[in-house]
Protein backbone atom coordinates (compact mmCIF):
# COMPACT_ATOMS: atom_id res chain seq x y z
CA UNK A 1 0.00 0.00 0.00
CA UNK A 2 2.62 2.18 0.63
CA UNK A 3 4.76 1.49 -2.32
CA UNK A 4 1.97 1.01 -4.50
CA UNK A 5 2.33 4.25 -6.40
CA UNK A 6 6.27 4.32 -6.24
CA UNK A 7 6.60 0.82 -7.86
CA UNK A 8 4.01 2.08 -10.33
CA UNK A 9 6.21 5.26 -10.99
CA UNK A 10 9.62 4.01 -10.92
CA UNK A 11 7.87 1.24 -13.87
CA UNK A 12 6.52 3.83 -15.84
CA UNK A 13 10.14 5.64 -15.28
CA UNK A 14 12.08 2.53 -16.58
CA UNK A 15 9.38 2.42 -19.48
CA UNK A 16 10.10 5.71 -21.11
CA UNK A 17 13.70 5.78 -20.14
CA UNK A 18 13.92 2.57 -22.65
CA UNK A 19 11.54 4.21 -25.21
CA UNK A 20 14.40 7.12 -25.21
CA UNK A 21 17.31 3.93 -25.56
CA UNK A 22 15.16 2.46 -28.43
CA UNK A 23 14.95 5.84 -30.38
CA UNK A 24 18.09 6.94 -29.94
CA UNK A 25 19.07 8.42 -32.05
CA UNK A 26 22.90 8.81 -31.24
CA UNK A 27 24.87 6.53 -28.60
CA UNK A 28 24.90 9.48 -26.64
CA UNK A 29 21.55 9.39 -26.14
CA UNK A 30 21.00 5.76 -25.47
CA UNK A 31 23.85 5.96 -22.79
CA UNK A 32 22.19 8.62 -21.44
CA UNK A 33 18.79 6.91 -21.55
CA UNK A 34 20.51 3.76 -20.01
CA UNK A 35 22.69 5.56 -17.16
CA UNK A 36 19.09 6.52 -16.40
CA UNK A 37 17.66 3.23 -16.10
CA UNK A 38 20.55 1.91 -14.11
CA UNK A 39 19.18 4.38 -11.53
CA UNK A 40 15.69 4.35 -11.62
CA UNK A 41 16.25 -0.02 -11.36
CA UNK A 42 18.23 1.02 -8.32
CA UNK A 43 15.87 2.81 -6.64
CA UNK A 44 13.37 0.27 -8.19
CA UNK A 45 15.41 -2.34 -5.67
CA UNK A 46 15.74 -0.29 -2.92
CA UNK A 47 12.33 -0.47 -2.63
CA UNK A 48 11.18 -3.77 -3.45
CA UNK A 49 13.51 -4.80 -0.55
CA UNK A 50 11.64 -2.71 1.52
CA UNK A 51 8.27 -4.21 0.40
CA UNK A 52 9.63 -8.38 0.75
CA UNK A 53 10.44 -7.03 4.37
CA UNK A 54 14.39 -7.15 3.71
CA UNK A 55 16.11 -3.54 4.20
CA UNK A 56 19.11 -5.08 4.54
CA UNK A 57 19.82 -6.44 1.52
CA UNK A 58 20.14 -2.62 -0.14
CA UNK A 59 23.93 -3.82 -0.58
CA UNK A 60 22.51 -5.09 -4.27
CA UNK A 61 21.45 -1.66 -5.07
CA UNK A 62 25.00 -0.39 -4.16
CA UNK A 63 26.42 -2.72 -6.77
CA UNK A 64 24.37 -1.40 -9.23
CA UNK A 65 24.93 1.86 -8.52
CA UNK A 66 28.81 1.02 -9.12
CA UNK A 67 28.41 -0.86 -12.39
CA UNK A 68 26.08 2.10 -13.42
CA UNK A 69 28.97 4.40 -13.55
CA UNK A 70 31.63 1.60 -14.49
CA UNK A 71 29.14 0.69 -17.60
CA UNK A 72 28.70 4.15 -19.06
CA UNK A 73 32.90 5.52 -18.18
CA UNK A 74 33.32 2.24 -20.13
CA UNK A 75 31.63 3.18 -22.60
CA UNK A 76 32.64 6.72 -23.51
CA UNK A 77 35.83 5.87 -23.15
CA UNK A 78 35.62 3.07 -26.40
CA UNK A 79 34.03 5.66 -27.87
CA UNK A 80 36.73 8.80 -27.47
CA UNK A 81 39.83 6.40 -27.37
CA UNK A 82 38.74 3.31 -29.21
CA UNK A 83 40.39 0.51 -27.08
CA UNK A 84 39.82 -0.35 -23.49
CA UNK A 85 43.55 -0.72 -22.61
CA UNK A 86 44.56 2.85 -23.47
CA UNK A 87 44.63 5.57 -21.02
CA UNK A 88 42.33 8.66 -21.87
CA UNK A 89 44.00 12.15 -22.45
CA UNK A 90 44.61 13.61 -19.68
CA UNK A 91 46.69 16.19 -19.05
CA UNK A 92 47.15 18.26 -15.80
CA UNK A 93 44.55 20.69 -15.18
CA UNK A 94 43.00 20.51 -18.72
CA UNK A 95 39.91 19.04 -20.41
CA UNK A 96 40.25 21.47 -23.52
CA UNK B 1 47.06 10.70 9.63
CA UNK B 2 45.22 10.45 5.87
CA UNK B 3 46.05 6.61 6.16
CA UNK B 4 44.84 5.86 9.29
CA UNK B 5 41.53 8.26 8.47
CA UNK B 6 41.33 5.74 4.95
CA UNK B 7 41.59 2.22 6.79
CA UNK B 8 38.90 3.43 10.03
CA UNK B 9 36.07 5.07 7.28
CA UNK B 10 36.39 1.57 5.35
CA UNK B 11 36.39 -0.28 8.48
CA UNK B 12 32.72 1.74 9.74
CA UNK B 13 31.80 0.97 5.69
CA UNK B 14 32.26 -2.98 6.21
CA UNK B 15 30.29 -2.73 9.86
CA UNK B 16 27.38 -0.84 8.15
CA UNK B 17 27.47 -3.24 4.87
CA UNK B 18 27.56 -6.72 7.13
CA UNK B 19 26.00 -6.15 10.34
CA UNK B 20 27.32 -8.61 12.19
CA UNK B 21 29.41 -8.21 15.26
CA UNK B 22 31.23 -11.52 16.01
CA UNK B 23 35.05 -11.24 17.06
CA UNK B 24 35.80 -13.11 13.96
CA UNK B 25 33.84 -11.16 11.44
CA UNK B 26 35.28 -7.42 13.38
CA UNK B 27 38.66 -8.96 12.86
CA UNK B 28 38.27 -10.07 8.99
CA UNK B 29 36.82 -6.62 8.52
CA UNK B 30 39.66 -4.61 10.02
CA UNK B 31 42.59 -6.63 8.36
CA UNK B 32 40.73 -6.40 5.26
CA UNK B 33 40.90 -2.20 5.39
CA UNK B 34 44.40 -2.38 6.54
CA UNK B 35 45.21 -4.38 3.46
CA UNK B 36 43.42 -2.09 0.62
CA UNK B 37 44.86 0.91 2.27
CA UNK B 38 48.87 -0.88 2.23
CA UNK B 39 47.44 -1.59 -1.54
CA UNK B 40 46.11 1.48 -2.12
CA UNK B 41 49.14 2.73 -0.53
CA UNK B 42 51.16 1.09 -2.97
CA UNK B 43 48.89 2.17 -5.97
CA UNK B 44 49.34 5.71 -5.15
CA UNK B 45 45.85 6.21 -4.55
CA UNK B 46 45.83 7.62 -0.81
CA UNK B 47 46.27 11.56 -1.92
CA UNK B 48 44.79 14.48 -1.04
CA UNK B 49 42.60 14.04 -4.53
CA UNK B 50 41.56 10.19 -3.75
CA UNK B 51 40.72 10.97 0.20
CA UNK B 52 40.12 14.41 0.69
CA UNK B 53 39.41 14.30 4.08
CA UNK B 54 40.18 17.79 4.79
CA UNK B 55 37.67 19.16 3.18
CA UNK B 56 34.86 17.44 5.96
CA UNK B 57 34.26 20.72 7.95
CA UNK B 58 33.71 22.96 5.17
CA UNK B 59 31.43 20.27 3.30
CA UNK B 60 29.01 20.40 6.24
CA UNK B 61 28.51 23.95 5.32
CA UNK B 62 28.64 23.84 1.38
CA UNK B 63 26.31 21.14 0.88
CA UNK B 64 22.79 22.05 2.74
CA UNK B 65 23.21 25.07 0.65
CA UNK B 66 23.86 23.22 -2.83
CA UNK B 67 20.98 20.84 -1.83
CA UNK B 68 18.57 23.44 -1.55
CA UNK B 69 20.05 24.76 -4.84
CA UNK B 70 19.58 21.72 -6.50
CA UNK B 71 15.84 21.09 -5.31
CA UNK B 72 15.38 24.39 -6.57
CA UNK B 73 16.17 24.20 -9.91
CA UNK B 74 14.51 20.67 -10.28
CA UNK B 75 11.84 22.22 -9.55
CA UNK B 76 11.82 24.84 -12.25
CA UNK B 77 13.19 22.13 -14.53
CA UNK B 78 9.94 19.95 -14.18
CA UNK B 79 7.98 22.47 -14.17
CA UNK B 80 9.34 22.99 -17.92
CA UNK B 81 9.01 19.58 -18.61
CA UNK B 82 5.30 19.55 -17.93
CA UNK B 83 4.54 22.96 -19.85
CA UNK B 84 2.92 21.73 -22.96
CA UNK B 85 4.55 24.75 -24.83
CA UNK B 86 7.95 23.04 -23.27
CA UNK B 87 9.77 26.70 -23.13
CA UNK B 88 13.30 26.06 -22.98
CA UNK B 89 16.35 28.38 -24.40
CA UNK B 90 18.86 26.55 -23.78
CA UNK B 91 22.68 28.42 -24.31
CA UNK B 92 26.04 27.46 -24.45
CA UNK B 93 28.17 30.02 -21.88
CA UNK B 94 31.65 29.86 -20.47
CA UNK B 95 31.70 30.69 -16.78
CA UNK B 96 34.66 32.02 -14.55
CA UNK B 97 35.72 29.70 -11.94
CA UNK B 98 38.28 30.86 -9.13
CA UNK B 99 39.31 28.02 -7.60
CA UNK B 100 42.44 27.24 -7.10
CA UNK B 101 42.89 23.69 -7.38
CA UNK B 102 41.85 20.55 -8.93
CA UNK B 103 39.75 19.71 -6.09
CA UNK B 104 38.15 23.01 -5.73
CA UNK B 105 37.22 23.44 -9.84
CA UNK B 106 35.93 19.92 -10.27
CA UNK B 107 33.72 20.23 -6.74
CA UNK B 108 32.31 23.12 -8.82
CA UNK B 109 31.98 21.77 -11.69
CA UNK B 110 30.58 18.87 -9.78
CA UNK B 111 28.01 21.21 -8.62
CA UNK B 112 27.30 22.75 -11.59
CA UNK B 113 26.18 19.86 -13.38
CA UNK B 114 24.21 18.40 -10.59
CA UNK B 115 22.29 21.28 -10.66
CA UNK B 116 19.20 20.53 -13.52
CA UNK B 117 19.09 22.86 -16.20
CA UNK B 118 22.98 23.38 -15.90
CA UNK B 119 25.80 21.06 -17.06
CA UNK B 120 29.53 21.21 -17.50
CA UNK B 121 31.04 20.43 -20.90
CA UNK B 122 34.49 21.41 -20.37
CA UNK B 123 36.24 22.32 -17.18
CA UNK B 124 39.29 23.97 -17.62
CA UNK B 125 41.53 26.36 -15.64
CA UNK B 126 39.74 29.34 -14.70
CA UNK B 127 36.84 28.91 -17.25
CA UNK B 128 34.19 26.18 -17.72
CA UNK B 129 31.74 25.54 -20.55
CA UNK B 130 28.39 25.11 -19.74
CA UNK B 131 25.55 24.09 -21.28
CA UNK B 132 22.23 25.61 -20.00
CA UNK B 133 18.48 24.80 -20.42
CA UNK B 134 17.50 28.27 -20.21
CA UNK B 135 18.79 31.90 -20.62
CA UNK B 136 17.88 32.50 -17.11
CA UNK B 137 19.80 29.13 -15.92
CA UNK B 138 23.05 30.78 -17.55
CA UNK B 139 22.57 34.40 -16.36
CA UNK B 140 22.14 33.58 -12.58
CA UNK B 141 25.01 31.13 -12.61
CA UNK B 142 26.96 33.76 -14.49
CA UNK B 143 26.27 36.24 -10.81
CA UNK B 144 28.95 33.86 -9.90
CA UNK B 145 27.37 33.00 -6.04
CA UNK B 146 28.11 29.36 -6.50
CA UNK B 147 31.30 30.13 -7.62
CA UNK B 148 31.90 32.10 -4.43
CA UNK B 149 30.48 29.90 -2.32
CA UNK B 150 33.08 26.73 -3.77
CA UNK B 151 35.92 29.20 -3.35
CA UNK B 152 35.60 29.70 0.05
CA UNK B 153 35.11 26.24 0.75
CA UNK B 154 37.69 25.26 -1.19
CA UNK B 155 39.83 27.86 0.56
CA UNK B 156 38.27 27.14 4.41
CA UNK B 157 40.16 23.94 5.68
CA UNK C 1 0.50 -9.28 -5.74
CA UNK C 2 2.17 -5.69 -6.47
CA UNK C 3 5.24 -7.98 -6.65
CA UNK C 4 4.14 -9.74 -9.03
CA UNK C 5 3.11 -7.37 -11.45
CA UNK C 6 6.27 -5.38 -11.12
CA UNK C 7 8.10 -8.81 -12.51
CA UNK C 8 5.47 -8.94 -14.87
CA UNK C 9 5.92 -5.54 -15.90
CA UNK C 10 10.00 -5.98 -15.72
CA UNK C 11 9.61 -9.49 -17.82
CA UNK C 12 7.50 -7.28 -20.77
CA UNK C 13 10.03 -4.49 -20.65
CA UNK C 14 13.10 -7.19 -21.16
CA UNK C 15 10.93 -8.49 -24.19
CA UNK C 16 10.86 -4.90 -26.10
CA UNK C 17 14.50 -4.57 -25.19
CA UNK C 18 15.22 -8.47 -26.69
CA UNK C 19 13.32 -7.37 -29.81
CA UNK C 20 14.83 -3.91 -30.17
CA UNK C 21 18.74 -5.28 -29.59
CA UNK C 22 17.40 -7.67 -32.81
CA UNK C 23 16.80 -5.13 -35.19
CA UNK C 24 19.11 -2.72 -33.90
CA UNK C 25 22.25 -2.74 -36.74
CA UNK C 26 24.60 -0.94 -35.24
CA UNK C 27 26.70 -2.54 -32.24
CA UNK C 28 27.39 -0.03 -30.12
CA UNK C 29 23.83 0.83 -29.66
CA UNK C 30 23.28 -3.44 -28.62
CA UNK C 31 25.85 -3.11 -26.40
CA UNK C 32 24.39 -0.23 -24.58
CA UNK C 33 20.75 -1.72 -24.93
CA UNK C 34 22.39 -4.76 -22.79
CA UNK C 35 22.89 -3.68 -20.21
CA UNK C 36 20.02 -2.09 -19.96
CA UNK C 37 19.05 -5.40 -20.05
CA UNK C 38 20.76 -6.96 -17.26
CA UNK C 39 19.55 -4.28 -14.75
CA UNK C 40 15.87 -4.80 -15.83
CA UNK C 41 17.24 -8.58 -15.05
CA UNK C 42 18.75 -8.20 -12.27
CA UNK C 43 15.99 -6.25 -10.62
CA UNK C 44 13.34 -9.05 -11.83
CA UNK C 45 15.96 -11.15 -9.93
CA UNK C 46 15.64 -9.28 -6.72
CA UNK C 47 12.02 -9.26 -6.72
CA UNK C 48 12.31 -12.81 -6.86
CA UNK C 49 14.66 -13.39 -3.82
CA UNK C 50 17.16 -14.70 -5.38
CA UNK C 51 19.66 -11.87 -4.25
CA UNK C 52 22.69 -13.43 -4.92
CA UNK C 53 22.02 -14.29 -8.89
CA UNK C 54 20.44 -10.69 -8.73
CA UNK C 55 24.04 -9.62 -7.19
CA UNK C 56 25.99 -11.73 -10.17
CA UNK C 57 23.72 -10.97 -13.24
CA UNK C 58 24.71 -7.07 -12.29
CA UNK C 59 28.34 -7.66 -11.96
CA UNK C 60 28.53 -10.02 -14.92
CA UNK C 61 25.74 -8.66 -17.03
CA UNK C 62 26.10 -4.94 -16.93
CA UNK C 63 30.08 -4.81 -15.27
CA UNK C 64 32.33 -7.34 -17.29
CA UNK C 65 30.75 -8.45 -20.56
CA UNK C 66 30.20 -4.56 -21.14
CA UNK C 67 33.55 -4.31 -20.88
CA UNK C 68 34.20 -7.60 -22.91
CA UNK C 69 31.85 -7.15 -25.51
CA UNK C 70 33.40 -3.27 -26.17
CA UNK C 71 36.73 -4.72 -26.45
CA UNK C 72 35.48 -7.13 -29.38
CA UNK C 73 33.73 -4.34 -31.25
CA UNK C 74 37.54 -2.93 -31.28
CA UNK C 75 38.61 -6.04 -33.17
CA UNK C 76 35.48 -6.84 -35.42
CA UNK C 77 33.79 -2.81 -36.22
CA UNK C 78 30.51 -1.81 -34.73
CA UNK C 79 28.43 -2.13 -37.57
CA UNK C 80 26.65 -5.44 -38.24
CA UNK C 81 26.14 -7.18 -41.53
CA UNK C 82 22.47 -7.35 -42.87
CA UNK C 83 21.40 -11.35 -43.00
CA UNK C 84 22.13 -12.85 -46.73
CA UNK C 85 19.08 -15.47 -45.95
CA UNK C 86 15.70 -14.13 -45.15
CA UNK C 87 14.58 -14.82 -41.14
CA UNK C 88 11.99 -17.09 -41.42
CA UNK C 89 13.10 -20.00 -40.86
CA UNK C 90 15.06 -18.87 -37.92
CA UNK C 91 11.88 -16.61 -36.49
CA UNK C 92 10.29 -20.49 -36.95
CA UNK C 93 13.02 -22.30 -34.99
CA UNK C 94 13.12 -19.55 -32.14
CA UNK C 95 9.64 -19.51 -31.70
CA UNK C 96 8.87 -23.63 -31.41
CA UNK C 97 11.70 -23.62 -29.45
CA UNK C 98 10.26 -20.98 -27.12
CA UNK C 99 7.01 -22.71 -26.77
CA UNK C 100 8.85 -26.08 -25.98
CA UNK C 101 10.45 -24.32 -23.04
CA UNK C 102 7.13 -22.53 -21.69
CA UNK C 103 5.67 -26.13 -22.28
CA UNK C 104 8.31 -27.83 -19.83
CA UNK C 105 7.49 -25.49 -17.21
CA UNK C 106 4.34 -27.05 -16.69
CA UNK C 107 6.32 -30.40 -15.81
CA UNK C 108 8.21 -28.09 -12.34
CA UNK C 109 6.74 -27.61 -9.37
CA UNK C 110 4.84 -24.36 -8.58
CA UNK C 111 7.04 -21.23 -8.07
CA UNK C 112 8.29 -21.34 -4.49
CA UNK C 113 6.34 -24.74 -3.31
CA UNK C 114 7.62 -26.02 0.06
CA UNK C 115 6.81 -29.70 -1.21
CA UNK C 116 9.44 -29.56 -4.31
CA UNK C 117 12.24 -32.00 -4.41
CA UNK C 118 14.60 -28.92 -4.74
CA UNK C 119 13.19 -28.07 -0.84
CA UNK C 120 13.55 -31.18 0.53
CA UNK C 121 17.01 -32.69 0.04
CA UNK C 122 20.31 -31.15 1.02
CA UNK C 123 18.33 -27.34 1.89
CA UNK C 124 16.87 -28.38 5.00
CA UNK C 125 20.49 -29.56 6.45
CA UNK C 126 21.86 -26.13 4.94
CA UNK C 127 19.07 -24.06 6.65
CA UNK C 128 19.66 -25.96 10.19
CA UNK C 129 23.01 -26.84 10.42
CA UNK C 130 24.69 -24.29 8.12
CA UNK C 131 25.55 -21.45 10.53
CA UNK C 132 26.82 -24.33 12.59
CA UNK C 133 28.80 -26.15 10.20
CA UNK C 134 30.29 -23.45 8.38
CA UNK C 135 30.23 -20.19 10.97
CA UNK C 136 28.80 -18.00 8.58
CA UNK C 137 25.70 -16.22 9.20
CA UNK C 138 24.26 -16.01 5.80
CA UNK C 139 22.80 -19.06 4.35
CA UNK C 140 23.18 -18.21 0.70
CA UNK C 141 27.21 -17.55 1.70
CA UNK C 142 27.20 -20.56 3.98
CA UNK C 143 26.08 -22.27 0.70
CA UNK C 144 28.82 -21.06 -2.27
CA UNK C 145 31.73 -20.40 0.02
CA UNK C 146 31.86 -23.38 2.15
CA UNK C 147 29.54 -25.98 0.57
CA UNK C 148 30.53 -25.18 -2.60
CA UNK C 149 33.48 -23.16 -2.25
CA UNK C 150 35.61 -24.86 -5.46
CA UNK C 151 32.80 -23.77 -7.80
CA UNK C 152 32.65 -20.10 -5.95
CA UNK C 153 36.33 -20.11 -6.66
CA UNK C 154 35.43 -19.79 -10.21
CA UNK C 155 32.89 -17.25 -9.66
CA UNK C 156 35.24 -14.91 -7.92
CA UNK C 157 37.75 -15.00 -10.01
CA UNK C 158 34.90 -13.69 -12.44
CA UNK C 159 34.26 -10.82 -9.94
CA UNK C 160 38.04 -10.30 -9.31
CA UNK C 161 38.46 -9.65 -12.85
CA UNK C 162 35.88 -6.92 -13.37
CA UNK C 163 37.78 -5.37 -10.36
CA UNK C 164 40.73 -5.23 -12.16
CA UNK C 165 38.84 -3.91 -14.80
CA UNK C 166 37.49 -0.68 -13.00
CA UNK C 167 40.91 0.36 -11.48
CA UNK C 168 42.00 -0.17 -14.94
CA UNK C 169 39.12 2.32 -16.33
CA UNK C 170 39.71 4.54 -13.53
CA UNK C 171 42.91 4.79 -13.21
CA UNK C 172 44.82 8.90 -13.16
CA UNK C 173 47.35 9.35 -15.11
CA UNK C 174 50.22 11.10 -12.66
CA UNK C 175 52.46 14.16 -13.83
CA UNK C 176 55.30 12.92 -16.16
CA UNK C 177 54.12 10.04 -17.00
CA UNK C 178 54.50 9.35 -20.37
CA UNK C 179 51.79 7.65 -22.26
CA UNK C 180 53.23 5.05 -25.02
CA UNK C 181 52.53 5.76 -28.32
CA UNK C 182 51.15 2.90 -30.66
CA UNK D 1 -0.97 3.57 8.30
CA UNK D 2 1.05 6.06 11.07
CA UNK D 3 1.71 9.53 10.31
CA UNK D 4 5.40 8.41 9.96
CA UNK D 5 3.96 6.13 7.27
CA UNK D 6 1.75 8.48 5.52
CA UNK D 7 4.83 10.70 5.45
CA UNK D 8 7.13 8.12 3.95
CA UNK D 9 4.56 7.29 1.36
CA UNK D 10 4.07 11.20 0.29
CA UNK D 11 7.62 11.35 -0.29
CA UNK D 12 7.92 8.08 -2.09
CA UNK D 13 5.20 8.93 -4.30
CA UNK D 14 6.37 12.85 -5.19
CA UNK D 15 9.48 11.15 -5.83
CA UNK D 16 8.58 9.13 -8.16
CA UNK D 17 6.17 11.47 -9.87
CA UNK D 18 9.45 13.66 -10.38
CA UNK D 19 11.36 10.31 -11.87
CA UNK D 20 8.29 10.28 -14.76
CA UNK D 21 8.36 14.05 -14.92
CA UNK D 22 12.19 13.23 -15.56
CA UNK D 23 11.90 10.32 -17.80
CA UNK D 24 9.04 12.48 -19.78
CA UNK D 25 11.54 15.11 -20.35
CA UNK D 26 13.79 12.98 -21.83
CA UNK D 27 11.49 11.12 -24.24
CA UNK D 28 10.11 15.35 -24.90
CA UNK D 29 13.18 17.48 -25.21
CA UNK D 30 14.98 18.02 -28.50
CA UNK D 31 18.39 16.98 -28.26
CA UNK D 32 20.92 15.79 -26.54
CA UNK D 33 21.85 18.56 -23.99
CA UNK D 34 18.39 18.96 -23.39
CA UNK D 35 17.94 15.56 -22.65
CA UNK D 36 20.61 15.44 -20.17
CA UNK D 37 18.85 18.23 -18.05
CA UNK D 38 15.66 15.82 -18.03
CA UNK D 39 17.44 12.74 -16.39
CA UNK D 40 19.27 14.91 -14.05
CA UNK D 41 15.77 15.70 -12.58
CA UNK D 42 15.76 11.82 -11.70
CA UNK D 43 18.91 11.70 -10.58
CA UNK D 44 18.40 14.97 -7.95
CA UNK D 45 15.03 15.36 -6.42
CA UNK D 46 13.56 11.84 -7.47
CA UNK D 47 16.10 9.68 -6.49
CA UNK D 48 16.82 12.39 -3.24
CA UNK D 49 13.08 11.90 -2.18
CA UNK D 50 12.45 8.52 -2.56
CA UNK D 51 15.33 7.20 -0.57
CA UNK D 52 14.48 9.83 2.13
CA UNK D 53 11.24 8.29 2.15
CA UNK D 54 12.56 4.82 2.88
CA UNK D 55 15.12 6.00 5.16
CA UNK D 56 12.15 7.04 7.20
CA UNK D 57 10.47 3.63 7.06
CA UNK D 58 13.69 2.13 7.97
CA UNK D 59 14.56 4.45 10.96
CA UNK D 60 17.99 4.77 12.82
CA UNK D 61 19.15 1.07 11.64
CA UNK D 62 21.59 -0.01 9.50
CA UNK D 63 19.44 -0.19 6.33
CA UNK D 64 19.37 3.21 6.52
CA UNK D 65 23.06 3.60 6.96
CA UNK D 66 23.11 1.76 3.55
CA UNK D 67 20.55 4.00 2.10
CA UNK D 68 23.03 7.44 3.00
CA UNK D 69 26.05 5.58 1.37
CA UNK D 70 23.59 4.80 -1.77
CA UNK D 71 22.56 8.64 -1.74
CA UNK D 72 26.36 9.81 -1.57
CA UNK D 73 27.31 6.97 -4.37
CA UNK D 74 24.34 8.82 -6.34
CA UNK D 75 25.50 12.50 -5.45
CA UNK D 76 29.57 12.02 -6.76
CA UNK D 77 28.69 9.63 -9.13
CA UNK D 78 26.21 10.65 -11.64
CA UNK D 79 27.61 14.71 -11.93
CA UNK D 80 30.33 12.43 -13.21
CA UNK D 81 28.90 10.23 -15.24
CA UNK D 82 26.74 13.08 -16.73
CA UNK D 83 30.31 15.63 -16.95
CA UNK D 84 31.67 12.51 -19.47
CA UNK D 85 28.61 12.20 -21.59
CA UNK D 86 28.45 15.58 -22.56
CA UNK D 87 32.27 15.99 -23.30
CA UNK D 88 32.26 13.06 -25.00
CA UNK D 89 29.35 14.48 -27.04
CA UNK D 90 30.69 17.69 -27.70
CA UNK D 91 34.53 16.45 -28.35
CA UNK D 92 32.56 14.28 -31.19
CA UNK D 93 31.47 17.11 -33.09
CA UNK D 94 27.99 16.73 -31.73
CA UNK D 95 26.36 20.45 -32.00
CA UNK D 96 24.07 21.70 -28.69
CA UNK D 97 20.40 23.39 -30.52
CA UNK D 98 20.96 26.93 -28.81
CA UNK D 99 18.71 29.53 -29.53
CA UNK D 100 20.85 31.52 -31.84
CA UNK D 101 23.88 32.84 -29.39
CA UNK D 102 26.82 30.43 -28.76
CA UNK D 103 29.36 30.60 -26.35
CA UNK D 104 29.21 34.15 -24.74
CA UNK D 105 31.99 35.20 -22.89
CA UNK D 106 31.83 36.02 -18.80
CA UNK D 107 29.74 38.31 -17.78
Amino acid sequence: MIYAPVIVALLATLALGLARAFLGPTLFDRALAVNAIGTVAMLLLAVLEFLTGRPEYTDLALVYGLLNIVGTIAVLKFFRVGDLGKEGTLEEGDTR
Amino acid sequence: MRKVSAAVSLFVFWILLSGYFTPFLLTAGAVSAILVVAFARRLELVDPEGHPVDFSGSALVYWPWLFKEIAKSAWDVSKIIVDPKLPISPVLVRVRSTQASAVGRVTYANSITLTPGTVTILAGRGEFLVHALTAEGAASLAEGDMDRRVTRFEGAR
Amino acid sequence: MIETGAIAALLAMMAAVAVAVVRQRNLFAVVVLTTAYSFLMATALAALDAADVAMTEAAVGAGISTVLLLGALHLVGSLEMKPSAGSAVPLAIVVVTGLLVAYGTYGLPAFSDPDAPMHRHVAPRYLQEGPKETGVPNVVTAVLASYRGFDTLGETTVVFTAGIGVIALLRRRRPGEQEDKP
Amino acid sequence: MTPLEIVAMVLLTVGGVFCVIGAVGLVRMPDFYTRMHAASVIETLGAGLVLVGLMLLAGFTLASAKLVILGALIFFASPTATHALAKAAHESGLEPATGGEREKGPE
